[in-house]
């Protein structure tokens, strides 16, 4: 039986920015200020002291110092804080994949869900954003509402993992 | 056509029961008719019974193009109560209990009305409340509704789960006593045998393809067993009525979505009623042969494959057991789906089209079955007379771009956010 | 049934089956168990009552139904042929009173005659009443078994998988199939609902060497294959989804991980069906009586438990298999009295088997419920054999259940077999192995007295009650099946559909396969309810949304109110208040000093961009541009159809950044409506839209003295009226929004959800040092019913127009607002429509709901939205609505509740009570 | 419960989508009031191919037009509607 850690992160602060003009032209802002280009969907890009998370078509998620974001962005979009809303869960130990898959309705098990990648779907109920650290840890970003129940049923499901 | 009864049962012991006739013929259709009416369903085959019974108008054919009774009305869960908040609803719905409860003498076929009772559940005071203004505008109208406390609630059915740290305690009910169930296929079929007594042609595996038009006037349809002319055409085909009407070149304030119910393996009896709820979605009630019938939210997408998908009707169990535990350790023995013609408001359309010679029932959402009786009573008004009667007067086609809209639960025009 | 029916030690598995204790082997199904202790009689039948024992051996008996385990676990209508022994189980026998053997309900056998298919229809007439005095008896004769009343102990898990092939049967061709496509590199899942491999090979060990089948699934599962055994692919799905239950431990067994049974949501690229296919019996009068069983299964209690079913053994068959149960039997020490092959000769010539060829069975004779003969026409002539054992086999139907529930399936007809074969497929999903073709049959004579030839065991439906639905014209296939109730017991049809089409197609003169066949819905066999509810806790498969400061309103143990998921304080009682107390006292604290209330679960979304504005005054209907930085007021949406839906605030934060607030109520339709509007129907938009609604945690500080606690608690300029600053409490950053729900002046602080307790305490510290309190839900209703504001869900319920609310002269003049061009509508403007109105007790307490009457028995004009008494006066007072209410101020009416007994005189008054002027809000 | 493939995420499951309305339904801002209630208050609703309007609600958010059966539930085809947006 893989065992499993499921510990909420302290909250940290976590940002949204959505471009909704003249996209290239920004892109090429970011590059030039970041030193690699905006990760795309279903990808993410670490920085030192953010990283920015790809989940929705024109809308980033930047967890960290968002220093810089708005002035790279300027009258081309808009960054808005949202960490209060949110907990971040780490799903930690080789058995994440398999515990994710309770409840769920997306693949990953899947070899192409690996380090690095993104994705949002539903468990249980409930709308949660995933992001893999490793092979051996996943963080799931879940609403503050719903954080202390999925936080329960992972641990229960954790127990009896196949 | 011999009537039925006990003593023809008994006269069968000695015949080994080879006395009994059809139910209804099989004739061909005829060149024309006085009414056509499209779909063999409850609600058709009632409007063509009240056609000859009611309004002498005999000369009359019921197309359906597989088996009467095989669309909605052998689909649903059989629920019949009156016990809607808008008044033109409750007044209809009502006209249509008060039939429920001598049917089966009037159309000698035990179609098994049995008023159990229906219940519906409040889980906070302003769940009891709102049942409370629901039942107090019933009363008004004279309409029967009791307020339940807990205890009555908990004694009216014994299996409910009345612990307070339920997730959605149980603090009372609101309980229309004459409601029930009935039995769904034994109203198409003692329809279908009260019109064929009276001279109705019940015409099956016959599909509307076209309308026959003179002018802008519809006088007749084409079919897959040939042209049909009639004075009259009434569309009566519920989940289908959007694609019918389209073959006369017209759009409806209705969208086709499907809607799942299932029904568990056979128990002794454990669900006395009908259980419905004000906060959860799920309906109960168990069947005669002990089958638990239940159902929940629609499907919220459109399609006519009468099929839908798991985690609906699985979301609809796990309500139905926060209610009723003991649901726990049963078996679904069967799941199937239905096409509900979602109109715009939530409430029926009964009456003329903009297209002479042709008119629409349809509209009925996931409430229809309770309705037949007055569906077909007020249809057959308005085709024998061609306007309509005051009960389904308010349900006309034209109120939406008027903006006379009824609407039970207030959300508007799109079905899927009902 | 005399005696035990198998050699060698009992078994040490102890079991009891109603009440007697009994001893099987590891490996034992209930059904071989029994039939090992030499019971025959096991249930009663639905309809009749009729005696009946072990017919199959596998999800396809019909009639040996019990109830297994006991308290919270009992599940009623367990197929003992699908239950394997474990040590303490409890079996029941069903549907019989006072016992199996003497069953009073067999009285409705005896009166079988006059009670044929479909007679409820024709008596029990009279009233509605009437019906319902027969309607209880028949609901206690009917039903099988007992739902258990207990709370069910364990829990049930859901669970999702993905794979590039479901393979669904273990048996010889499952596994080849399942072996191919792993060393093919194919992600693989092989489900079998039985608890070993390939049981067919056990029955027959001739066609191939069972160890075979546990070295394939050893190298499967080395290649990465997954293989699930006591699991069932149950319902077929569109996309390849494929609902499969796994059982983990069997019905009535307490579970080792408290897990009963997993439910998988299989997506598979492919799927293989393997289901093999079902033995059909034989029609012939009495064929229902214990010791008639099915001539494979009988192979397999001989094969597999080592049970021999009988001593003197009939074999009646149209097809060679039912040859290898005799040599079985013989091989087991049971004699063959004689063979009966419908075919004529030479089949069967070489068997060294008495064979009778051209022959039937008539009927059995029993005595103490089993079978002691056996008669058939041979040829021209009867004969008859004392025997205790009758093997049938009527031929093979391809369980084709799964492929016919994927949609859009073809089914090919066979004649040499006499069945149907799965023909194309719309989904990816192929059939192989006996699922997909049958061994071929003889003729099959048609009983000699219908009316006792059964072929639905459970439902009591014989091959006479299909002729009576014929003569009454319930001639298609779905008629003939709701009339008798043919194929809808708990095997669904699985051994009766087949005989009933056949005796259909000849009433009508076509070949099978033109009679039609009924709809393969799911699922498979029937599935727990707890698993399809995945339920791990009693929760509705809703979870509880909690506030971010649910923690410390917890520690005050306030009385909680729920609003949709949510769960809010409604009131926080003091020293023994009830909630009318406890809620009169925090209002009245609210309009004398001070209060203080969570407001954090209010839709909130912050609209940033240059073309803000343009959204905002998109979705709100009144007008927003005006606004300066740092100003807020009210605003109302509107639906496409110009109703009013929902209501709230706006707020400009800066100078292209804005706060819109909206009813907790309507939150997630306000989202997908402003998504809806900004991404689809204005995609080009410079705008970002963000839910911000759990990101702030909101307390709202409102009463005469809140300017000053607000001044202690941020320092600065303290915000007039409907203006906004930024400010920090406790540290923290916070925005105050001055504006007002209960009619004082009041302040709304939204800090960071996860900031957000040291600011409250901040708070809560110096509106107590102001002599104030918390107040909730309860208070804030009396307070805001008091000053006329509108709750959305009450006033505001989506069938009334801004006119009918007065909100009218709030409109945006330049329109273009969604729902302008449904508010043009004439209905909207016609007399006679339901408008917003207050109303004063003149006598009695206003019920909130009651119906507005000009007097007792007159039409409802309207009715009551929110009721509650005034705060610091006495009086009842209340919100409504009513026909043409603005024009009727001053009438009196009566709001009376009939389900509540309870009544008021009123009088119609404009909707606004306290401080109707607003100078309360001005410092 | 189909397999959606959204444009943005790849193949998905229906219940991660939800749909909202049919395209013939959508009443663009501004529109003549007898254009606009015709759109809001009728519907092809044929039993055949229709474009509808879904929304991968709890996958990438974004909108999405979808031609499909409503006999066979088959997607014939999937576009993603909403702001340009980078790859």
């Amino acid at each position: 039986m893989t065992d499993i850690t499921i510990t909420a992160l302290p909250a940290a602060p976590l940002h949204v920015f959505e471009i909704w003009s003249n996209p290239a032209v920004v892109a090429n802002r970011f590059e030039a200020a970041l030193g690699s280009s905006l990760p795309v969907l279903g990808a993410a890009l670490q920085l030192s002291a953010m990283r920015l998370i790809r989940y929705e078509p024109t809308v980033w998620l930047a967890e960290g110092d968002p220093a810089g974001l708005a002035e790279i962005l300027g009258a081309d979009g808009s960054l808005t804080a949202i960490g209060g809303g949110v907990v971040r869960v780490r799903l930690g130990g080789p058995g994440w994949r398999s515990l994710l898959m309770e409840g769920g309705v997306f693949d990953a098990e899947s070899a192409d869900f690996a380090a690095g990648s993104s994705a949002a779907t539903l468990i249980d109920h409930v709308n949660v954003r995933l992001y893999v650290e490793s092979d051996d840890a996943c963080l799931a970003y879940v609403p503050l509402s719903y954080a202390r129940d999925m936080i329960h049923f992972w641990t229960v499901a954790a127990k009896s993992l196949v | 056509m011999t009537s039925y009864s006990a003593l023809g049962l008994l006269r069968g012991v000695f015949n080994d029961q080879s006395h009994w006739q059809p139910a209804w013929r099989d004739p061909e259709p005829q060149a024309n008719y006085d009414v056509i009416i499209i779909g063999g369903g409850g609600h058709g085959l009632a409007t063509a019974y009240y056609l000859a019974s009611v309004h002498g108008i005999r000369n009359v054919a019921v197309l359906e193009k597989s088996w009467i009774g095989g669309g909605n009305t052998g689909r649903n869960t059989t629920l019949v109560r009156s016990n809607y908040r808008q008044k033109p609803l409750h007044d209809f719905f009502e006209f249509g209990l008060k039939m429920w409860e001598h049917l089966s003498d009037e159309l000698n076929y035990n179609v098994m009305f049995s008023p159990r009772g229906a219940l519906m559940l409040g889980h906070s005071d302003s769940d009891m409340t709102r049942l409370a203004e629901r039942g107090d505008a019933m009363r008004v109208d004279s309409i029967d509704a009791e307020l339940l406390s807990r205890d009555q609630v908990a004694k009216l059915e014994p299996q409910l789960d009345m612990s307070r740290d339920a997730r959605f305690p149980i603090e009372g009910g609101l309980i229309q006593r004459r409601g029930g169930t009935a039995r769904h296929d034994a109203v198409a079929w003692g329809y279908a045998r009260g019109a064929d007594r009276l001279g109705v042609d019940i015409i099956q595996k016959c599909e509307v393809t076209g309308f026959v038009r003179q002018g802008d006037a519809v006088v007749g349809v084409e079919t897959t067993r040939g042209r049909i002319g009639a004075g009259r055409v009434a569309i009566c085909v519920a989940g289908h009525s959007g694609h019918v009407a389209a073959m006369a070149g017209l759009k409806l304030p209705v969208e086709s979505q499907t809607l799942q119910a299932l029904v568990t393996e056979g128990v002794k009896p454990m669900i006395n009623g009908v259980i419905m709820s004000q906060s959860l979605h799920c309906y109960i009630s168990q069947s005669d042969k002990g089958g638990i019938v239940m159902g929940g939210d629609p499907d919220n997408w459109p399609s006519y494959a009468q099929r839908g998908q798991p985690m609906v009707t699985q979301g609809a169990i796990a309500q139905a057991i926060a209610l009723v535990p003991a649901l726990s350790r049963l078996r679904m023995l069967r799941t199937w789906g239905g096409v509900t013609d979602m109109s715009f408001d939530g409430s029926p359309i009964i009456g003329p089209t903009p297209v002479p010679g042709l008119f629409l029932n349809g509209g009925w959402c996931y409430g229809g079955f309770k309705a037949t009786p007055a569906s077909g009573w007020t249809y057959a008004h308005t085709l024998a007379t061609g306007t309509p009667h005051k009960l389904n007067a308010p349900f006309d086609l034209g109120r939406f771009a008027r903006g006379d809209t009824i609407d039970e639960n207030g959300v508007g025009p799109l079905p899927n956010h009902r | 049934m005399n005696g035990p029916r198998r050699g060698g030690a009992a078994g040490a598995i102890r079991f009891t089956f109603d009440g007697r204790a009994l001893l099987a082997r590891p490996g034992d199904t209930l059904a071989a168990a029994l039939l090992a202790n030499g019971i025959g009689l096991v249930a009663r039948s639905f309809k009749y009552h009729r005696p009946r024992g072990i017919m199959a051996a596998g999800v396809e008996e019909p009639n040996a139904l019990v109830t297994v385990g006991a308290g919270g676990r009992e599940e009623p209508n367990t197929r003992a042929t699908d239950l394997f022994v474990y040590d303490g189980m409890v079996a029941r026998s069903q549907n019989r009173w006072p016992s199996l053997a003497f069953d009073a309900g067999s009285v409705l056998g005896l009166a079988a005659k006059a009670l044929p298919a479909g007679f409820y229809y024709k008596t029990f007439f009279g009233s509605a009443k009437r019906w319902m005095f027969y309607e209880w008896f028949i609901r206690r004769a009917a039903g099988l078994g007992d739902a258990p009343t207990a709370a069910d102990p364990d829990r049930f898990t859901q669970r999702a998988a993905f794979c590039d092939v479901l393979v669904v049967g273990a048996g010889p061709a499952g596994l080849s199939a399942a072996l191919a496509a792993a060393e093919a590199g194919e992600r693989v899942m092989l489900v079998e609902q039985d608890r070993i491999l390939a049981p067919s090979l056990v029955r027959d060990p001739q066609d191939l060497d069972p160890a075979w089948a546990e070295a394939t699934a050893a190298r499967i599962g080395e290649l990465g294959g997954r293989i699930l055994l006591r699991t069932t692919a149950a319902g077929y799905w569109d996309d390849n989804l494929i609902t499969v239950s796994q059982r983990l431990a069997e019905p009535g067994e307490p579970p080792a991980g408290g897990i009963a049974q997993r439910l998988w949501h299989v997506r598979a690229g492919r799927v293989i069906l393997a289901t093999g296919a079902l033995e059909r019996p034989l029609a012939f009068a009495h064929n229902d009586r214990p010791g008639v069983m099915l001539s494979q299964a009988v192979r397999t209690y001989v094969r597999r438990f080592g049970v021999v079913p009988g001593r003197r053994v009939v074999i009646a068959a149209n097809n060679d298999d039912a040859y290898l149960t005799a040599t079985a039997l013989r091989d087991a020490g049971a004699e063959i009295v004689a063979v009966l092959d419908t075919r004529p000769v030479p089949a069967g010539a070489t068997s060294g088997f008495p064979v009778h060829n051209d022959a039937m069975p008539l009927a059995t004779k029993g005595a103490r419920h089993h079978l002691r003969e056996v008669s058939a026409r041979v040829g021209g002539k009867v004969m008859h054999w004392r025997a205790d054992l009758l093997a049938m086999s009527g031929g093979f139907t391809p369980v084709v259940h799964l492929h016919m529930q994927a949609g859009g399936a073809a089914l090919e007809w066979d004649d040499a077999s006499q069945s149907f074969l799965p023909g194309g497929a719309r989904q990816n999903v192929v059939s192989v192995g006996s699922a997909a073709s049958v061994a071929p049959v003889g003729p099959t004579p048609p009983p000699e007295n219908p009316g006792k030839a059964f072929i639905d065991f459970q439902n009591d439906v014989s091959l006479g009650d299909v002729d009576l639905a014929w003569a009454e014209g319930y001639r298609s296939v779905e008629h003939l099946k709701r009339y008798t109730t043919l194929g809808m017991a708990t095997d669904q049809g699985k051994t009766s559909n087949m005989a009933a089409l056949g005796r259909l197609a000849e009433k009508q003169g076509v070949a099978i396969p033109e009679a039609g066949l009924t709809t393969f819905r799911p699922p498979y066999t029937p599935v727990t309810m707890g698993l399809l509810a995945g339920r791990t806790e009693r929760d509705a498969g809703a979870h509880l949304r909690r506030l971010a400061l649910f923690d410390v309103h917890q520690a005050k143990t306030p009385i909680w109110q729920p609003l949709g998921y949510w769960k809010r304080p409604r009131a926080y009682p003091q020293g023994g208040e009830n909630l009318a107390e406890a809620a009169l006292r925090e209002a009245r604290s609210v309009r004398t000093a001070v209060g203080m209330t969570d407001v954090s679960t209010l839709a909130k979304f912050e609209v940033s961009g240059p073309d803000a504005v343009q959204l905002l005054e998109l979705v709100c209907a009144t007008t927003v541009g005006k606004l300066a930085v740092g100003r807020g007021r009210y605003t109302f949406m509107l639906r496409e159809d110009g109703l009013v839906f929902d209501d709230g605030t706006v707020w400009r934060l800066a100078e292209n950044r804005y706060l819109l607030t909206s009813s907790t109520g309507g939150a997630d339709r306000m989202a997908v409506h402003l998504s809806y509007v900004r991404q689809f129907l204005c995609p080009q938009l410079k705008v970002s839209v963000v839910n911000v609604q759990e990101h702030y945690a909101g307390i709202a500080v409102a009463g005469p003295t809140a300017k000053a606690v607000l001044a202690g608690l941020i320092g600065e300029e303290v915000p007039r009226h409907m203006s906004a600053v930024g400010a920090s409490i406790a540290g923290s950053p916070v925005m105050v929004l001055a504006a007002s729900y209960s009619g004082e002046r009041a302040f709304e602080i939204y800090a960071e959800a996860s900031l957000a307790e040291p600011v409250w305490n901040a708070c809560e510290a110096a509106v107590t040092a102001q002599g104030g309190s918390l107040y909730g839900m309860e208070a804030m209703e009396f307070l805001r019913i008091e000053k006329g504001h509108l709750v959305v869900g009450g006033e505001v319920d989506g069938r009334l127009t801004p006119h009918d609310l007065a909100l009218d002269k709030m409109l945006n003049k330049a329109g273009g607002y969604i729902g302008a061009a449904g508010l043009a509508r004439p209905g909207l403007t016609a007399p006679g429509r339901k408008q917003l109105v207050g109303l004063e007790a003149i006598a009695g307490t206003i019920p909130e709901g009651a119906m507005l009457v000009t007097a007792l028995g007159q039409p409802a004009g309207g009715h009551v939205t929110a009721a509650a008494r005034r705060v610091l006066e006495s009086g009842s007072i209340a919100l409504g609505q009513l026909v043409d209410g603005f024009a009727r101020h001053g009438e009196e009416l009566v709001a009376t509740s009939p389900t509540r007994s309870q009544s008021a005189a009123v009088r119609v008054v404009a909707p606004h009570f306290y401080d109707t002027a607003g100078e309360r809000y001005r410092d | 419960m189909l397999l959606i493939t959204c444009p943005h995420c790849g193949p998905r499951a229906q219940t991660e989508f939800s749909y909202e309305r049919t395209v013939d339904s959508v009443v663009q801002p501004g529109a003549a009031p007898a254009e606009a209630m015709a759109r809001l208050f009728t519907r092809a609703n044929p039993r055949g191919l229709d474009d509808e309007i879904w929304r991968h609600t709890f996958g990438c958010r974004a909108w999405l037009v979808l031609t499909r059966h409503r006999m066979t539930h088959a997607i014939t085809a999937i576009r993603a509607a909403g702001p340009e947006a980078l790859p």
